[in-house]
C-alpha cells in the first residue's frame, strides 16, 4: 500500500544538488567592501524608516528587510545593470541594492512627491525605471508571472526585434508563501514552455506573516520539487552568508544567460522582525530568534573582512557613521520635500491626464494644458 | 443586556455566537487561528473551537474560497474570510462564479450557504493595490447577497443574518471601523438583509449611503443643520437585495436626493441608486440625484492624496447644497 | 477601397495590419496560433508572423496576462486573446489590479499599453459559466479602456485604435457577430476611442446601446417606425471612457431616452447611462430614462429561458413605447 | 553547470510506482458484464447526442468521452454509493457511470425541465445529487478547489459533527490541462496540508483542446511530479483497460479510505473524437487516431469477457441492442418532455423565488405564492 514514506522521503532532494556551480571567486576586496557598505545603508534605512513610521511620518505597511539584506545585496550583484528585476511588497532592500538613492526610496516612505513613485506607490510599491527595479508589488505572487513577462521582453527585443541573441537575464523575488498563489505555479509552466531567461528566487525567511513554512507550504523535504514539477532547474542558497550567496547566484546568472531557460532558486534566510511593524511575533520563540540574530549576515561579513585583513575594526565604525550621516541627511531631505500636489491625483491615471471627477460631471481627458481635450 | 464593545468584538460575537449554536458552522481564512486573525476579529476561537474550526490556512484564496464552497454544497455553513477584499481578486472566478451560480446551475439540488468576509475599502495609505471597494464590482452579480456594517450593532446582526442565510453573502467590513465602540446586545439578533435604516429624519433633503461612508454623511448633516437644511440619512445596510423602497419613501418626502458611495462612480452602486430613485421618483425630484464617489483614479499612497481622492464631509455637503441649491 | 468580409476578418485585419507596421506587437493566448484561433479570428497568422510573435499557451490565463503586463512594462505591445472574457475572471487580479494600475503606482514610469481582447456575452446556450458580460464588471476601474464594437467596420477601426493606445484597453467581441459580414476598407484606419456614433437619426426617443445588442435597438426602431415613433439609436462604440455628450445632445432633441445594455442591471453600465443623463438632462426629460437589461439571473443553458432572459427588439419596444407614452 | 539533463533526467519517475498495489482482484463476471454494460450505455448516449445536436435538438457545446469511459466507470466502481464525485465539462460518462438515468441526462442535454438541472445546467454542468454527482463544471481547474471542499466537508462531518472516524473518499476528476490552472495547484497543497481524503484524477487524454500534452505541460519527465511538489502520494494507472484500471483504483481508495489524505493518478486515455463537435481536429494525424481507436476500452473488456467465457459474441449483440433500444427511447422521453416554463427563469437564483426584472422595477424577492414577499 501507498505511504509518505515509501513515496517520498521526507528527506528526499531532487538529484538538482550536486551540479549547482561552475567555481566562481568571490570579487576583490573594494567589491566586498561595497557589499558590507550597501548592507550597512539597507539595515539604516530601515531602521530610521521604522522610527519615521512611529512618528507618523510614514504610513500604510512597512515590511523591513532586516537580516535579508545578504539575498538582495548579493543576488544583485550577480546581474548587469541591464537586467530586469522586480520582487513582492517587501523591497527597499532590492531597490536600494539595484542603485535607488535612498532619499528619494525614503521621500517615497513619507509620500512626497520626490519619491521614486512620486509617493503614489509607497512602501510596497517602490518603482525605478533607471535601475530597471520593475517594483515593488502588493499582491502576494501577483509579480511571478510579470517577471516572466519582463523575461519574455529581453528575449523578444533581442532576438525577434534586433535578431541578436539573447543578453539578459531576469530575477523575480518571491516569498516562501507566495509558493501557495496560483500565480506562481502558471509563471513557472509558461517560463519552461517558453524557455523564458527568468529566475525566480524564493527568499525562504521560514515564515508567512504569522505562520511558519511547515504549516502551509507541504513539499516533500525540499522545495526544490516545486521547480522539478516543472522540469526546472532548481537549487538552494544560503542567503545569510553572501560569500556564499555571490558566488551560487553569480553561477546561475551566467549560466542562465549563456543558455535561456527559467530557473528556481530556494534561498535560505531570516526575518528578524516581525512580519510588519504591527507584528508582535507570538508565534515563534525568542530563542528563535536570537539565534537566528546570532546569524547576522551584516556581521558575517565584517567579521570575514576583519579576519581577511581587508578592514579594521575601526573602517567598519567609520563606515557606519558615514551610513548614519547619509542616512540622517535622507530623512531631512524626505521631509523637506513636499507632499504631491493635489493635481497629482489625475496624473498617470491614463498616459494623458484624466480628470477631476467632480461629482457634477463624468471625469475627461485633459489637455496639459489644462484645458480640457479638443 | 448590552454594553459596549468594539466593532471587530461584536463580529466575533456573531461568529462565535453562531457557532456554539450550530456545528456546520467553521471559520477558515489566512491567520484566523494561531495569529487571532490579522486584525484580531477571530482573537480567542481558535482556543474556545479548536483547530478543527477555525482554520489557518496558506496564501491561497482561489484554494480555500473554493474549499467552501464544496463543503457548503454538501451542507455546512463555511465563514470564510479574506484579510482583505483586495485579495478576493485572484478567487474571483470561485466567489462569482461558482458560489453564486452553483444553485442555478444544479437546478436548484446545490445550495450554497456560505458567507465571505473580510476588510473593504481604504484602510489608510495602503496604495492602489489595497484599498479596494469591491462592491460596486461584485454586487453587479446575481445570486450573491451583499451586506456592509457601519457600526458594531449592525456588525453583529448583519453578520449573524448573514451565517443564517441559505445563499452566499458577501460581508464588507472596515479596517478604519474595526476598532469603532457601540452599544451591542449581548444575546444574538438578526437584522434582516435587504432593508435600509433611517439615521436621522429630515425633510429637505435625503442622504444615502453604505459602510463607513454614512458617519460622513451624519457629520454633514449636522454641518447642513447649522445652515438650516435638514438632512434625512439612510444607511442602506444592504446592497444587495437594495432597499430601494426606504430610499424612494424618503425622496417623496424631501424631493431631493443625495448618494455618497465610496468606490468610483462608474458603473457603481451609486449610479445604480441614482438610477433607481429617478425612475421610482422622476416627478417627486426637484433636481437630479447628486452623487459623492471616491475619485475615478487608483488608490494614492501619499496622505494628502488619498484624504482627498476619498468621499468627506465636505463633499458631501457641497453635494446637498448644490441638489437643494433652487428647490 | 473596401470590401465585404466577416467580423472575425476585421479583428484579424486590424492585427495583422499593426503587426506588420510595428515588431513590438505580438499575439499569445490559448489556441491562437497552431488551430488558427477557437473562434478562427487568427487564422493565418501563424504562417506570416512565426511562432515568436504568434504565440500558444497553456490554459493560464493569469499566467499568460501577467506575462503580457511584464512584457508592455518593457515597451511590448502584447495583444493578449481570452478565448472567452468568461475564463478572464480567473485572472481578474492581473488584468484589474496590474494592468490599469501600474502606471499610477509607479509615479508614472512604467505604461502598460496592453490589449486583452475575447468573446464577451451570451454565444448561445452556453450555460452560466460561459456567458458573462464582463463589461459592467470592468468598467468601473479606472486606468482601462473598454471598447465594444458592434460590426466589422468598427471592429476593425476600434481595435485598430487599441492596439496604437499608449494605454490598457479592453475590447469585448461577440462570438455570434464574428461571422456577420460588413463593408471593410482594405487600408488601415482608426476609430476614436471614447466616440459614439449615430446610427439612426429620430426626433421622438434616444436609444443608446453597446455592442451587439446595438442590432436589436435598430430592429425595435423599424418596428417602432410604423406605429409612427421616430428612434434615434446610439451605439457608444466605447463603454470606457463614455462618450455621454453624444447622448445628452441627442436626449436634449428627442427628451426621451432608453439604455439597452445587455449586462445584469444593478450597478451596470446601463445604470451608469441613465444617471448620467438624468444629470445632464433633467429639464429636458418628459419620463425617467427606461433600461433593458438581461434579467438578473445567471445565464440558463435552455433555449427558451436563454432567449427569455436577453434583450431583445421586443422589451426594447416595450420600453420605447413606455417612455414616450404621455410625451 | 546546469543542464536539463543533469537536473531532471527527462525519463525520471519519482519512486512512487513501486508501492502502488494492494493486489486487489477482479470481481465477480456479473460486475464485469455490468462494467460492459456501463461503457456501452455512456458510447451508445453520446453518440445519440451528437446526432441530436446535428438536429439542433441539444445546443451549446457538447464534449463527448469517446475512448475514455473506462476511466468513469473504471473508477467509480471503487467507491462506495455515498462517495462524492466530482469533475469538469466532459462530464456525461460520470454522471451516467455514477448512476444518472440517460433520459434523464438526455432531458438535460435538451433543455427540457426534466433534465437532471431542469434544463439550466447543460452539457457541462451535470449534477446529480442523490448520486452524489457534484458536477459538471465549465471552467478549467474551478472543480478542484471544489472537490478538496467536498473532501474537508465528508470529514469534517464524519470527525466534527458525528465523532466518529472518517468513511468518505471524493474523487476529483480533472484533464491534463488543467494542471495549468493555478486552482489546481492551490487545492493540492490545501488538500495536502489539510490531510483531506481527496484523489485527484487527471484524465490524460494527451490534448488540451487542440495542443498537445508536450506542448503547454511542463514536467520532469512524469505528470507525478506535479504531486511530488506537494509531497502528496501519485501513481500511474491504465486507462484503457478497465481490467488494469479498477484494481489500481480500488486499491488506492481502500488506502484512502483508510489513512485519510490526498492523492493523485496520471491516468492514461485518449479523446477518440474532436474537442466538441466543432473541433476538425487538425493537430493529430489520422494514424495516431487509428493506432488509439484500435485500443478501444469497450472492445478490450468484450474480447476479455468473450476468451475468458463470460460471454458470447452473440450476448454482446444482444447487449448492444438494448443499449440501443434503451437510449432511443431516452431521446423519445427527453424530446417529449417540456421545454422549462419560463418562470424558472427566476427559480433557484436565489432559494427564494428571486425576480422577475422588468425593466421598470429591480427584481425583489417573490413568495412562491407567486405573490410579493411580505
Ligand atoms: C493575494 C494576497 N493574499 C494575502 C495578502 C496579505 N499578505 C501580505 S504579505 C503576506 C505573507 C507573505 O509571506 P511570504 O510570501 O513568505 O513573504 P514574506 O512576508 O515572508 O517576505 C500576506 C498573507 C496579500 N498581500 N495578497
Ligand atoms: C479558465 C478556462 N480557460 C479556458 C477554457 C476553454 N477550454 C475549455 S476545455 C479546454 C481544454 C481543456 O483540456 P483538458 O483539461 O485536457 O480537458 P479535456 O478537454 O482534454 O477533457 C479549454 C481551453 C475554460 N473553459 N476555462
Ligand atoms: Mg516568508
Ligand atoms: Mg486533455
Amino acid at each position: 500500500m501507498l505511504t509518505d514514506q515509501t513515496t517520498v522521503p521526507s528527506s528526499s532532494r531532487p538529484s538538482t544538488q550536486a551540479h549547482a556551480n561552475e567555481k566562481v571567486p568571490l570579487p576583490g576586496p573594494e567589491v566586498l567592501v561595497k557589499w558590507l557598505r550597501d548592507m550597512k545603508l539597507i539595515r539604516e534605512f530601515e531602521v530610521r524608516a521604522m522610527q519615521a513610521y512611529q512618528n507618523k511620518l510614514a504610513g500604510g505597511f512597512l515590511h523591513v528587510y532586516n537580516g535579508q539584506e545578504a539575498v538582495a545585496v548579493g543576488c544583485l550583484a550577480a546581474l548587469e545593470p541591464h537586467d530586469p528585476v522586480i520582487t513582492a511588497y517587501r523591497d527597499h532592500g532590492h531597490a536600494l541594492a539595484r542603485g535607488l538613492d535612498p532619499k528619494v526610496g525614503m521621500a517615497e516612505l513619507f509620500g512626497r512627491i520626490d519619491g521614486c513613485a512620486k509617493g503614489k506607490g509607497g512602501s510596497m510599491h517602490f518603482f525605478d525605471a533607471p535601475n530597471h527595479m520593475y517594483g515593488g508589488h502588493g499582491i502576494v505572487g501577483a509579480q511571478t508571472p510579470v517577471g516572466a513577462g519582463l523575461a519574455f521582453a529581453t528575449m523578444y527585443e533581442d532576438e525577434v526585434i534586433n535578431s541578436k541573441s539573447n543578453s539578459r537575464v531576469t530575477l523575480c523575488f518571491l516569498g516562501d508563501g507566495a509558493l501557495n498563489q496560483g500565480a506562481f505555479h502558471e509563471a513557472a509552466n509558461l517560463a519552461q514552455v517558453l524557455g523564458l531567461p527568468v529566475i525566480y528566487i524564493v527568499e525562504n525567511n521560514r515564515y508567512a506573516m504569522g505562520t511558519a513554512i511547515e504549516r502551509c507550504t507541504s513539499s516533500a523535504g525540499s522545495l526544490l520539487h516545486k521547480a522539478v514539477a516543472y522540469g526546472m532547474d532548481a537549487i538552494e542558497i544560503d542567503g545569510m552568508d553572501i560569500t556564499k550567496t555571490y558566488p551560487a547566484m553569480k553561477a546561475l546568472v551566467n549560466d542562465i544567460r549563456a543558455n535561456p531557460r527559467p530557473a528556481f532558486v530556494d534561498i535560505d534566510c531570516y526575518r528578524f522582525k516581525g512580519h510588519s511593524v504591527s507584528d508582535p511575533r507570538k508565534y515563534r520563540t525568542h530563542e528563535e530568534e536570537q539565534e537566528n540574530e546570532a546569524n547576522d549576515p551584516i556581521d558575517n561579513l565584517a567579521k570575514f573582512l576583519m579576519s581577511s585583513g581587508v578592514m579594521e575594526e575601526n573602517d567598519v565604525k567609520t563606515m557606519s557613521k558615514e551610513i548614519r550621516t547619509e542616512i540622517r541627511a535622507a530623512v531631512k531631505w524626505a521631509e523637506e520635500s513636499p507632499p504631491p500636489d493635489l493635481d497629482e491625483l489625475y496624473h498617470d491615471v491614463y498616459v494623458d491626464k484624466w480628470g477631476p471627477y467632480t461629482g457634477t460631471s463624468l471625469p475627461k481627458f485633459m489637455d496639459e494644458s489644462s484645458g480640457e481635450k479638443a | 443586556m448590552s454594553r459596549t464593545i468594539e466593532f471587530r468584538d461584536a463580529l466575533r460575537e456573531a461568529m462565535s455566537g453562531e457557532m456554539r449554536e450550530d456545528p456546520r458552522i467553521f471559520l477558515i481564512g489566512e491567520e484566523v487561528a494561531q495569529y487571532d486573525g490579522a486584525y484580531k476579529v477571530s482573537r480567542g476561537m481558535l482556543e474556545e473551537f479548536g483547530p478543527r474550526r477555525i482554520i489557518d490556512t496558506p496564501i491561497s484564496e482561489t484554494g480555500f474560497a473554493g474549499l467552501g464552497i464544496g463543503a457548503a454544497m454538501m451542507g455546512l455553513r463555511p465563514i470564510v474570510e479574506f484579510m482583505s477584499w483586495s485579495f478576493s481578486l485572484v478567487a474571483a472566478d470561485q466567489i462569482l462564479n461558482n458560489a453564486p451560480k452553483m444553485l442555478y446551475m444544479s437546478g436548484g439540488q446545490f445550495r450554497v450557504p456560505i458567507v465571505f468576509r473580510g476588510n473593504d475599502g481604504a484602510g489608510g495609505q495602503l496604495g492602489s493595490t489595497h484599498s479596494w471597494c469591491v462592491e460596486s464590482l461584485y454586487a453587479n452579480v446575481p445570486g450573491l447577497k451583499m451586506v456592509i456594517p457601519s457600526d458594531p450593532y449592525d456588525a453583529k446582526g448583519l453578520l449573524t443574518a448573514a451565517i443564517r442565510d441559505p445563499d452566499p453573502v458577501f460581508c464588507l467590513e472596515s479596517e478604519r471601523m474595526l476598532s469603532m465602540t457601540g452599544e451591542v446586545p449581548e444575546e444574538s439578533y438578526e437584522l434582516p438583509i435587504g432593508q435600509a435604516v433611517i439615521r436621522r429624519e429630515g425633510a429637505d433633503c435625503t442622504i444615502v449611503s453604505f459602510g463607513r461612508p454614512v458617519h460622513f454623511c451624519m457629520e454633514a448633516a449636522e454641518e447642513l443643520a447649522k445652515e438650516g437644511i435638514d438632512c434625512e440619512v439612510i444607511d442602506g445596510r444592504s446592497i444587495k437585495p437594495l432597499d430601494i423602497d426606504t430610499v424612494t419613501a424618503s425622496v417623496r418626502k424631501t424631493n431631493c436626493c443625495v448618494v455618497v458611495d465610496q468606490s468610483w462612480s462608474f458603473a457603481s452602486v451609486g449610479s445604480e441608486v441614482a438610477a433607481e430613485v429617478h425612475r421610482y421618483c422622476f416627478d417627486d425630484l426637484d433636481n437630479h440625484v447628486h452623487r459623492v464617489h471616491s475619485d475615478d483614479v487608483p488608490a494614492p499612497y501619499a496622505h494628502n492624496l488619498e484624504a482627498e481622492m476619498l468621499p468627506n464631509a465636505r463633499k458631501i455637503c457641497e453635494a446637498v447644497r448644490s441638489v437643494t441649491y433652487n428647490a
